[in-house]
């Protein structure tokens, strides 16, 4: 899908039509020679300078907009308490049941709705309805329904990973190479074989890029989850914060999901091209 | 007319003396338009005030004992009213006719709130130890119904629907004297710039609450005008008794406010100020209530 | 990468004669529903006949239903009207005794080389070990031996093919159909895998059906020339190529010739 | 990517491979027959007698799970009331507003950071971080940011949206295939033409799949949005139906919003087809 | 689709000799980064003149460096050593007085075929009546008369080809590029095509560097052929082609058949 990444560079340098070569393209070549980790570090670096000047200049509230020196000795006092622990315990934990639930269902119900036209019939269109419908207007209906325990939790991040495997699974099933099929069917193999050994495996890319979303899913849906009836983790965390304007313990929460989800959708890339090999 | 952004919520029963200004017409007279914007809850109007979205907001006193402590630039300009029926909500299913026998048992609650200091003073007092569910309000009822916990406790508004929720099985548990405190305060912003406006904005309240006094039906009337369908005359009625409505500034408010203050310092959120009833009578703004009604002013 | 060496040591055994894998297609037409809802005849009634062991191409332009046909022999596309017989029986859907060789490849590409092998001799109900060594067998005689553990991705486009016809040759078809087997390929590839298919045609003796539409290649690898043409497809003309086998590409000679600018002169007439 | 729909159901009536094509398959071949908004029809009026049937069981509470007539009734009184029209007006109007700041600016910095090393260098990384956090995180800081007004509302539906049709346009334009880069210098274009007549269109598909991504997010982020500070909107109304225990109203906002997003999309993808006709 | 008639009238007027488009590539070698870093030699130290108005093929296998040159004539990839002149002015980058059409044709999908071709127009400061009635006119040269409001989406392949040679000519240029460019088309496309491309050709008179892997596409085209090898990239022979014109796929002679050959069995050996 993507030209190889030192391609337009070179004809870049080569066409010479750049009509002034001056500093973004002086400065992108001598970043172009960096690794990647490098590069990132240095923006973040780059960013928390801006952010520190822009606190220290008085032009904002403090209190609202804390600096980076007042968020990072906030995280060092909820670590201290070791909320810090606990909370990353609680919120990955509710954050992998729920993915876990929502996943399975959406694989099984992707699956059956690509492959058997009467589920496919009987299901799509409430499943598109209800896809507009965002987890944190459930959450009233979770509490109703499944407790103030982590079964709401559980359902609110479920229904929402859900949703992103179940479509995923879906189009990855009903679009299988039609030659897959014909070539497994005139080498004899069975229905079932044909299901296990050809459309899973045909669907597995889409599956896992289903499973990527709906990891992301299961982390932007924990604040919703977690704003009722949890007494630990971010979400809860970030709402404590608010309750006592402690800006900058909720900017310490803001940090933690992004850090964590950055860093699990990392992960799972990682293990996805493992998982999926013949895709790259 | 002077246009003045109001923070606001359910507070038809909590604050009256707004919409009975409102309605008797005393802003306007004053040169007053004020707009009222609504919020989920008072902390949300808090909010929006120390961002400079507001210029007055109507609240109960958890959130300015908060933002005292965390020296945010707002001053109380007075109270104006108590709620002081104030329970536990229970059933028949948790056993617990007092504070007792909910030993061991699970409490549903909004957590940072003055509804958790309320419980968790009475706990103290009774020496009894039960376990804190945080719940958001509208959550409560449902998780009380389903015996996800075995009482609940909310604020003063959020009654008439839990007992609408639970019908039969609807219990109170008494607790103690804790008042909900409700205060209108005003961004520092606000006070500096237009001091005479603050103060033609509380005497249309004072008017207002003499009128409470001189005509309660009347009030009433006007109450469940304005809150339409969220809440009945009769329910109005009923209720009444339930506040002591009154526009001032008294000791009884230093003393919540210091109250709560060391219970949060307990906590240890918020551990950067020392509670104290200086602290604390720093931010109340009392001149502008003293200049048009001097004999509600008795703070130490 | 080197090409296999010539298919059998001179001189060449003669082959016992080879007596399955007789198709019969007999007055057989083909509709696709278009995308409007309307039929598109993809198809004129059809007469054709695969002799046993024989190799036959189908050369013609684009969208004149090569594929199609081809289709309908493995059972993929169902027949409007007439029948197709493979050794008198008729077929009424995709069955490993008739084998296909798709353009695209179609291996599995989670499977490694040996594992898409292995894919296709699991209904002879083999143990695992059994499975593996005939396919590394299988592997061999394509020219690909220790390459069995490579998936498709790592495979150049004529390592692919072979793998494909080593798959489809393992379910030991009677009757072998490919469809523009070797069209992703470039020159060079094409034409050492037209020896190589040669030669494992020689060891199988199946009945093969190629359909291409490089005239070259259906001359050097064909006993028999089908030319069709489009608007309904049906075949034009015939041709029976006699040049003694093995044939080199690069040696060719007159009656190549003749037979290549019959052809060619043909097909600029059909379309 | 999918096979023509038509084909799989050839290839399994002719492969007559199907052990049992019992009901499922004979119902699939009826149902093959309607047409798609036929079906979609059928599906919804079984799914609604399904509920009616539940809820007429007595298994369930009909306080929180309310029959399909207490929903009908709850939606006449709301429509009564004048709710249902003045709360579309307002979401329809937030979520346009959110929508069309976010596009605009992720379609700006999505083709900055795909054309431009810098930017993408310095850029990435922060918007990378930013993704994990979900809107209702931002509620609080954006109350006090942007005020109580509209601007709040704007910030959160917005920002949800900037980064999807940022990462859209990034990719994009980042992919664009280098043949038509090289075609275009070699035909005399300027940087200029290159990236209006070039870049712009090439990445437009990836673009406009952005946008839908983004329409859909505008949505489900609108009830995030309408939490605080709102006297109208669907959002709000579904909170003030949680306040009063009226499941029932609570209901018709969540069928209001899976019925708009549903529409949203499908007027998206005609609109779309016609923009990107070339795609299709 | 209707095949465009032959070349010129006959007899044949003598074209005026053509002065100008005179490629010089002068010991050029070029290298890419791989993936782990190190260097790969994609052509080594290589010289070739393409004399002004000549049609030159360069065939070879798959990686042999046939694309690297061209593209390094076109301005695309930068040269490690030696260097490349068009009438004696050093290439720097893209330039429209070379022109390239692509394998996959490189049309803007966005844009009919009447603005592709506006769009290599754009350059000439015409006004946009003008420049339509120019695209139309190239299209018509092509053979795709009332095809102006075409997208190439609604187009064959073929027809595609045929836009974007028409779109790489109306940026008049000294040199024609061309990458496989009938790579996907069928035979019978193809040979419709060649036929095309010399009239273009005899037209035009630009000088022709043409890259394929086919030998018969080679011969049927161009007066000399180079022959590719990779490992790394060079010519390993030169052959002029000297069968009149015009010539015909479907009518060759023994010379073409002896050249045939010969080529062949030199790419047999060459990788
Ligand atoms: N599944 C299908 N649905 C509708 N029409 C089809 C289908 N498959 C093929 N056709 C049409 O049937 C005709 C014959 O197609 P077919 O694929 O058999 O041609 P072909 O000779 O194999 O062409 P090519 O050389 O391009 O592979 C064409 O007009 C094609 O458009
Ligand atoms: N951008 C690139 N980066 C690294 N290596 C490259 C690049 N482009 C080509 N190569 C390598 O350079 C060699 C020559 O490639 P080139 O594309 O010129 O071959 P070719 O003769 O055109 O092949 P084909 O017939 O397949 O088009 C090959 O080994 C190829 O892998
Ligand atoms: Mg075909
Ligand atoms: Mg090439």
């Amino acid at each position: 899908m993507s030209a190889p990444p030192g391609e337009t560079l070179v004809v870049r340098e080569a066409g010479g039509r750049v009509a002034h070569p001056a500093l973004p393209a002086l400065a992108g070549a001598a970043l172009a020679r960096l690794g990647p980790g490098l590069r990132a570090a240095l923006a973040i670096l780059g960013f928390i300078l801006l952010w520190t000047l822009v606190t220290a200049s008085g032009l904002v509230n403090r209190e609202l907009f804390p600096s980076p020196g007042m968020v990072w000795s906030a995280a060092v006092e909820l670590w201290d308490e070791g909320a810090l622990g606990s909370d990353l315990t609680a919120s990955l934990g509710r954050a992998a049941t729920g993915f876990v639930l929502g996943s399975v269902s959406g694989i099984l119900v992707g699956l059956l709705t690509a492959r058997t036209r009467v589920f496919s019939v009987a299901l799509t269109p409430l499943l598109t309805l209800l896809r507009p419908i965002p987890a944190i207007a459930l959450v009233p209906l979770a509490i109703v329904w499944f407790g103030v325990g982590e079964g709401s939790k559980y359902f609110v991040i479920g229904y929402t990973v859900f949703l992103a495997v179940w479509l995923n699974t879906h189009h990855g099933a009903a679009g299988i190479a039609g030659t897959y099929i014909r070539a497994s069917r005139s080498l004899g193999a069975s229905t079932r074989r044909e299901f296990f050994e050809v459309v899973l495996p045909a669907a597995a890319p889409h599956i896992v890029a289903g499973l990527r979303m709906g990891a992301a899913l299961a982390f932007l849906s924990l604040v919703a989850a977690e704003l009722s009836g949890a007494s630990s983790g971010i979400g809860y965390r970030i709402q404590e914060a608010r309750q006592f304007f402690r800006t900058d313990r909720l900017f310490v929460g803001l940090i933690e999901l992004g850090l964590l989800g950055a860093l699990l959708d990392v992960a799972f890339v990682a293990v996805s091209r493992r998982v999926i090999h013949w895709e790259h | 007319q002077k246009v003045v952004t109001v923070g606001w919520g359910s507070y038809s029963m909590d604050a009256p003396q707004v919409l009975v200004a409102s309605e008797k017409g005393y802003f306007k007279e004053a040169g007053i338009a004020p707009k009222l914007i609504p919020f989920q809850s008072g902390r949300e109007g808090f909010e929006a005030l120390i961002g400079g979205q507001l210029d007055v907001t109507v609240m109960a006193e958890f959130p300015a004992v908060v933002g005292t402590l965390r020296k945010q630039p707002f001053a109380v300009l007075a109270v104006l009213s108590r709620f002081v029926a104030n329970r536990l909500i229970t059933t028949p299913a948790s056993g617990a006719t007092d504070l007792a026998g909910l030993s061991g048992k699970k409490i549903g609650l909004p957590v940072g709130t003055n509804v958790q200091f309320m419980v968790d003073e009475d706990l103290k007092r009774a020496g009894v130890k039960a376990q804190i569910v945080n719940l958001t309000p509208p959550d409560l009822p449902p998780a009380l119904l389903r015996g996800d916990v075995d009482a609940i406790a909310t604020f003063p508004g959020a009654f008439g629907g839990a007992r609408r929720i639970l019908g039969e099985r609807y219990r109170e548990l008494p607790v103690s004297a804790y008042a909900t405190t409700f205060v209108v305060a005003a961004s520092r912003d606000f006070l500096a710039k237009d001091p005479a406006t603050t103060a033609k904005l509380v005497e249309a309240l004072v008017r207002a609450d003499e009128v409470m006094k001189s005509d309660p039906a009347g009030a009433q009337d006007i109450v469940a005008k304005a809150a339409g369908k969220a809440l009945t005359l009769e329910g109005i009625r009923a209720d009444w008794d339930k506040y002591r409505y009154g526009v001032v500034l008294d000791g009884g408010l230093i003393d919540l406010m210091v109250r709560e203050g060391t219970w949060i310092r307990e906590r240890g959120i918020v551990r950067d100020t020392e509670p104290s009833a200086a602290l604390f009578r720093s931010a109340v703004a009392d001149a502008p209530l003293k200049s048009v009604a001097p004999a509600t002013v008795t703070l130490p | 990468m080197a090409i296999s060496p010539a298919p059998c040591p001179s001189p060449c055994p003669v082959p016992a004669p080879v007596t399955t894998g007789r198709v019969r297609v007999d007055g057989v037409a083909i509709r696709y529903r278009g995308t409007g809802g309307h039929w598109v005849e993809a198809l004129a009634p059809t007469d054709l006949v695969l002799e046993p062991g024989s190799f036959t191409a189908l050369v013609g332009p684009s969208g004149c239903g090569k594929s199609t046909l081809l289709n309908a022999v493995a059972g993929f596309v169902p027949v409007q009207a007439g029948r197709i017989d493979v050794d008198g029986k008729s077929v009424a859907g995709p069955d490993p005794e008739v084998g296909v060789v798709f353009q695209q490849y179609a291996l599995f590409p989670w499977l490694t080389a040996a594992q898409n092998i292995g894919f296709a001799l699991k209904r002879f109900g083999l143990s695992a070990a059994e499975r593996r060594s005939q396919a590394l067998a299988g592997l061999a005689e394509v020219g690909l031996e220790g390459r069995g553990n490579m998936y498709p991705g790592q495979l150049s486009g004529g390592m692919k093919q072979r793998v494909a016809l080593a798959r489809t040759l393992a379910s030991r078809p009677k009757v072998l159909l490919m469809d523009e087997p070797f069209g992703a390929l470039d020159a060079q590839t094409r034409a050492s895998m037209h020896e190589l298919l040669l030669g494992v045609w020689e060891a199988h003796r199946t009945t093969v059906l190629f359909v291409t539409h490089d005239v070259d290649e259906a001359l050097v690898l064909s006993d028999r020339v089908h030319v069709m043409s489009a608007g309904p497809g049906r075949i034009v003309e015939t041709l029976d190529v006699a040049s003694p086998r093995p044939r080199r590409v690069d040696d060719v000679d007159a009656t190549y010739l003749a037979n290549r600018n019959r052809i060619m002169r043909r097909l600029r007439h059909a379309h």
